[in-house]
């Protein structure tokens, strides 16, 4: 498949491969099979795999927790989970069991399991359906948590997810399903726990990811500053390496995320960088995040999450503390 | 007792106007001239609002929106019988129920504006806002059935959810709260046969939704979604049943004749034919063959609703709009906690700087 | 049909040994004697280790222990009925049951002992470790009994949980998916009638807990929880249909004879006269009345058993002793992930330097 | 009640107070009521006050969520979640609905409700029993979070909880339920949204809450430096002037916590003091907190949870830094 894909279709066909890679490959979720999921990231995936693609009551606590289950079996159970928030209906499962599985038994009972979920704000949608709570899965050791940002990063990552021995919770950026298109290799792996410089540069270290990195790297283009933009890919167990050298180099650092500002990843990510390159930081690290307010109904959407502007601002602001 | 049958339960189902239009005397609920004609208008004002709606959607100038087409019978015939205090604690495909407790067809539409406003519970109802959580809100209805029990007021609460919320642990949940507190609480499940694209037979194993109300020691009774009267009458009796701290399960079984929200395509999981099958079986229809026959609805006082509710609808459009101009971000700050604390002021000020 | 009964179920109680140890010759299972025999020994090596474990903790030499006596007959009965490779998916009061699968006790004292090393799968063996979140492992039981459907194979897996945990969403959810996925699964509830003060009637409106099936679509069946003759013959057939897909509800009706767990003072909310009431209906003993009588047991085995027992439990309070000496705390660090991810690196060396 | 009391009677004597001050104040929770309690902390308020005093079934969405309608009817619900974790039962009524029906709706409907857990490690219990999750709670908007750390300031936080206009999270820090007596003073309020000075003192700040509070007091009693001990008592919304106030002053800062490190508010208190007193720091703000793993079971849970060489040598690092 060194096909273009959007987003949407590097999900479908990124499954589609997996499916037929391995048979203990399961897919289920809500409306995933005959509708194709609500956004058709796994249309034509039931006809093609009728045994291995089911759809599932609606019971987010039961996709969780069978999972576990599937996964004990020797399946490698991929759920979706229609919408990020969602997942809190099965939180307990995630948090109680699905995360901590190993630790409890010493790694002799592990569920190797994908979780993935349509998340974050951008295409206007009901209430509750735009959530980003990647710190809250992030505080929850044992799990890990991917964000892609690309077609081709979201077929690397989420292979690797898929393959991964443990469980990982995939928040696929709403915003990003549909946008543009990119050539996607076949059978690419993209190890998890590794950031990747999406753009070098010298000025100020940018660490956005998601539906804010495009945000991000378009900011960057524009602006009066050499930005080196970080994506970390996978959010927990965050590679901080690769973020601290950078800011090491730049001494200055803005992170982006659209979920709200306390307890999210970007106060994480400035302790990390307070840890780790203290005497090397020359400003404040900046945080250009959601508000600390419930993301509002749509008419209001725009305002809450990050935009141009304000990561402009977050920039400059840092370039000229 | 080697092997004794120690629990018995069955389920019953009850229609009062059949498919055809005839009533089933017993059942007919007892209901003025003038309040049959209220039910018919109220089934009209929500088909036009939906319409409307989706129309409005398609032209987009609307967000998404979920209509109640096919379900207007269930809805209207359950919140008819509902006492003025009583709750009303909907999901999100609640138009005609809301419609029915007096909610201005503006707010419906503030709502799929992605507006707040269209949130607002009016000062001195008794409702909850739309929940978009599939299953969460029954067992806000427990809570408040029982909190009305310990205060000693008759208010009953009642809950609306589909099909498939019915899967959610929440919903049992409730169920079994309800029975343990002799909750005030009346759940209508609007079977209308689809949780988006999947069929019942997906959802549950098991072959009537009502009787699930028997894993929580409640009463469960499906009755014909599609019939107006006999959806007043059996949720007539379960109200006064509930305000004597008995909840019950009502089971409407009824079409989702629509598109699950305008963001959907059922083309992609049924048919036409079952489309047109239950077309022909609409409670619009159906209760206005009952009409026309009994002589209450003539040809005169139909064209009057219809004229009626277009303007009402028209005027509701207009009203929306305008509201929607009016949307101010920093709303988002002012709302979330009682006392603004000063870090979020900081935002504010952030945000509006 | 204005008003007609569309389903009809019923609950039924099975009892193979009545109370003062009469067998119903129809229900008897076909066992050997020796396998009657084991059933005595299992129960007897539980009752024992409970025992033991209860003292050990009045010592301090223990941690929270939570005890199956009196449910000792709904644990054997029910685990003995399994094949080698069907899946126990325990809650936390299993030891019983997991004693009849084969687990060495002291591994069941390690737990006790706060120490993952009780909670470790052995190679090979088809098992969840002990689940403390009430409730919470009947998913994993459904979605083990999907997956083994879906790779075609024949284990079902056995699920155990109380009366209090059929409050839980999840338990209910487990049944549904179990229903929709013909899931090889059997769930035995052990109605032992307390979760932890709370009594059944607190509990739930049902009258029987058998009856939490019927919501999901599946059989539910009640047994005598106290005669494990009965419990066994009826899991051995619920097994032998969940084998086909055809997943199924067990309460076996019990009772807690001890406290909740150790931490817990059952006089708080109990009376003496209702714990002796039960103690004359203690499992064991109705067992050994049977064994007796029949001519199975006679003294001098069963003093073979008491000293074997005895033994063994010794031996195993030994062994978990010498074990806990070596709790290594770095290994919190070491099974959170398959690889340790370079900050967690970090955190150890912190740790031990 | 200037009388003394204990944590778990501090608890139990307010809740009395409040039942006898409100008629609209209703307990209810697993086992709060003939039992009294697993903590004994509502021995004997079923039988004072039988009409609002409830056992429920064994179901924390049913907790959370009935909670939500009884609060609608007018009443104030003080619901006990029997241990912090099994919250994640019921996440998403916390989430989805109790902490955002005020910005739903726009203030029309408002959600007066407590929810008392106890949390945190400490007592040799059994797995999941022993969580710190105030972040993950912190990180949801429109949820108070709360921490006492003492006899005297359990009583007025409680009350302050109850009494309070919108949802709080009451976390009671199960290690100090059977410490020391202290004298609790009557009907006495702590306003909520306000950190306190435990300790003043001149070179380095120390945060730190709940059953870590005290720990960290002895640690200052004894090391040889000047250590300022902030108490934040609200974790969220945080009064974050208190703390930058302090760090401005003594231009170091040590944070503790139970919780993993990771995504935990030390991070997010290491964010704000970045923020606001950048220029101030003499020394990267230090976190003693749990480890990024799962809670061990209780034979491992000493070498998890912060103790005073920890909370020391975090100090000792920051000031010698
Ligand atoms: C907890 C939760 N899970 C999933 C969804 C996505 N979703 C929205 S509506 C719906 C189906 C609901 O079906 P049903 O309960 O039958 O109601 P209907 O739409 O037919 O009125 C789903 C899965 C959601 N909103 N909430
Ligand atoms: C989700 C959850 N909620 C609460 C608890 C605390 N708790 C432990 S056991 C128990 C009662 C369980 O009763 P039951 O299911 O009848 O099992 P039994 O203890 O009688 O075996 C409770 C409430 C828990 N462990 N998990
Ligand atoms: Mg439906
Ligand atoms: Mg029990």
């Amino acid at each position: 498949m060194a096909d273009k894909y959007r987003v949407v279709g590097a999900v479908r066909e990124t499954l589609r491969a997996e499916l037929e890679h391995d048979e203990e490959v399961v897919l289920y979720g809500e409306d995933v099979g005959r509708a194709g999921g609500v956004f058709r990231a796994t249309e034509g995936l039931l006809d093609d795999f009728p045994d291995r693609v089911f759809d599932t009551p609606v019971a987010e606590a039961g996709i969780v927790g069978a999972g576990a289950g599937l996964a004990a079996t020797g399946l490698r159970p991929v759920a979706e989970i229609q919408f990020q928030s969602f997942i809190y209906q099965g939180f307990h499962q995630l948090a109680q069991h699905v995360a901590r599985m190993r630790s409890r038994t010493r790694g002799t009972l592990t569920l190797p399991m994908t979780i993935r979920t349509p998340y974050g704000g951008g295409i206007h949608a009901l209430e509750l359906h735009s959530e980003s709570y990647e710190a809250g899965f992030s505080h929850v050791p044992g799990l890990t948590v991917v964000v892609p940002s690309t077609p081709a990063e979201t077929s690397g990552l989420l292979r690797s997810a898929i393959r991964h021995p443990d469980p990982v919770v995939f928040l696929e950026p709403t915003r990003l399903y549909r946008s543009v298109r990119e050539e996607v290799p076949e059978d690419h792996e993209i190890p998890l726990g590794e950031s990747r410089i999406a753009e070098p540069g010298e000025d100020v270290t940018v660490v956005a990811w998601g539906s804010m990195l495009q945000r991000t790297l378009d900011v960057a283009d524009d602006i009066d500053a050499s930005v080196e933009v970080v994506d970390p890919r996978t959010i927990h167990p965050l590679d901080t390496e690769t973020i601290t050298d950078s800011v090491k180099k730049t001494g200055r650092c803005v992170v982006v995320h659209e979920a709200p500002r306390t307890a999210g990843m970007a106060g994480e990510i400035t302790a990390r960088i307070n840890e780790d390159a203290f005497l090397y930081l020359e400003a404040p690290v900046e945080r250009v995040t959601g508000y600390d307010v419930p993301v509002p109904f749509f008419a209001r959407e725009d305002d809450y999450v990050p935009d141009e502007e304000r990561i402009a601002e977050g920039i400059r602001k840092t370039v000229e503390f | 007792m080697p092997r004794e049958t120690v629990a018995e339960f069955s389920v019953e189902s009850v229609q009062a106007l059949s498919e055809d239009g005839e009533i089933d005397e017993d059942l007919a609920p007892s209901l003025s001239d003038d309040q049959l004609l209220e039910l018919y208008e109220l089934m009209k004002r929500s088909r036009r609002l939906d319409e409307r709606a989706i129309s409005l959607q398609r032209r987009g100038e609307l967000g998404t929106y979920a209509p109640a087409i096919g379900q207007e019978a269930a809805q209207v015939g359950s919140a008819f019988a509902m006492a003025d205090d009583d709750w009303i604690v909907p999901s999100f495909r609640e138009s005609a129920a809301l419609l029915t407790r007096g909610t201005d067809p503006h707010r419906i539409l503030w709502y799929a504006l992605g507006m707040e406003e269209g949130a607002e519970i009016p000062d001195g109802a008794n409702a909850f806002p739309p929940s978009i959580p599939v299953g969460s809100q029954p067992l806000h209805a427990a809570g408040i059935g029982w909190g009305e029990g310990i205060q000693d007021r008759p208010n009953v609460a009642v809950t609306y959810f589909g099909d498939g919320a019915t899967s959610e642990g929440d919903v049992y949940e409730a169920f079994n709260f309800a029975g343990v507190y002799d909750a005030q609480t009346v759940f209508v499940c609007q079977n209308n046969r689809y949780a988006i694209s999947t069929r019942l037979a997906d959802q549950t194993a098991a072959e009537t939704l009502a009787q699930k109300a028997i894993a929580a020691g409640i009463d469960g009774v499906r009755v014909d979604g599609n019939d107006v009267l006999g959806v007043y009458r059996v949720v007539q009796e379960a109200l006064k049943r509930a305000r004597e701290g008995e909840p019950m399960l009502v089971e409407t079984l009824t079409y989702r004749r629509s598109m699950h929200t305008t963001s959907d395509d059922p083309s992609a999981y049924r048919d036409a034919e079952e489309e047109e099958e239950w077309e022909a079986r609409d409670p619009i229809v159906r209760f206005q063959v009952y009409l026309e026959e009994n002589g209450i609805l003539d040809q005169e006082r139909k064209e009057e609703v219809e004229q009626r509710v277009e303007s009402e609808i028209s005027e509701a459009i207009e009203r929306a709009k305008e509201g929607a101009a009016d949307v101010d971000g920093a709303d988002m700050f002012r709302y979330v906690y009682d006392e603004m604390p000063p870090y979020l002021e900081g935002q504010l000020q952030e945000f509006e700087g």
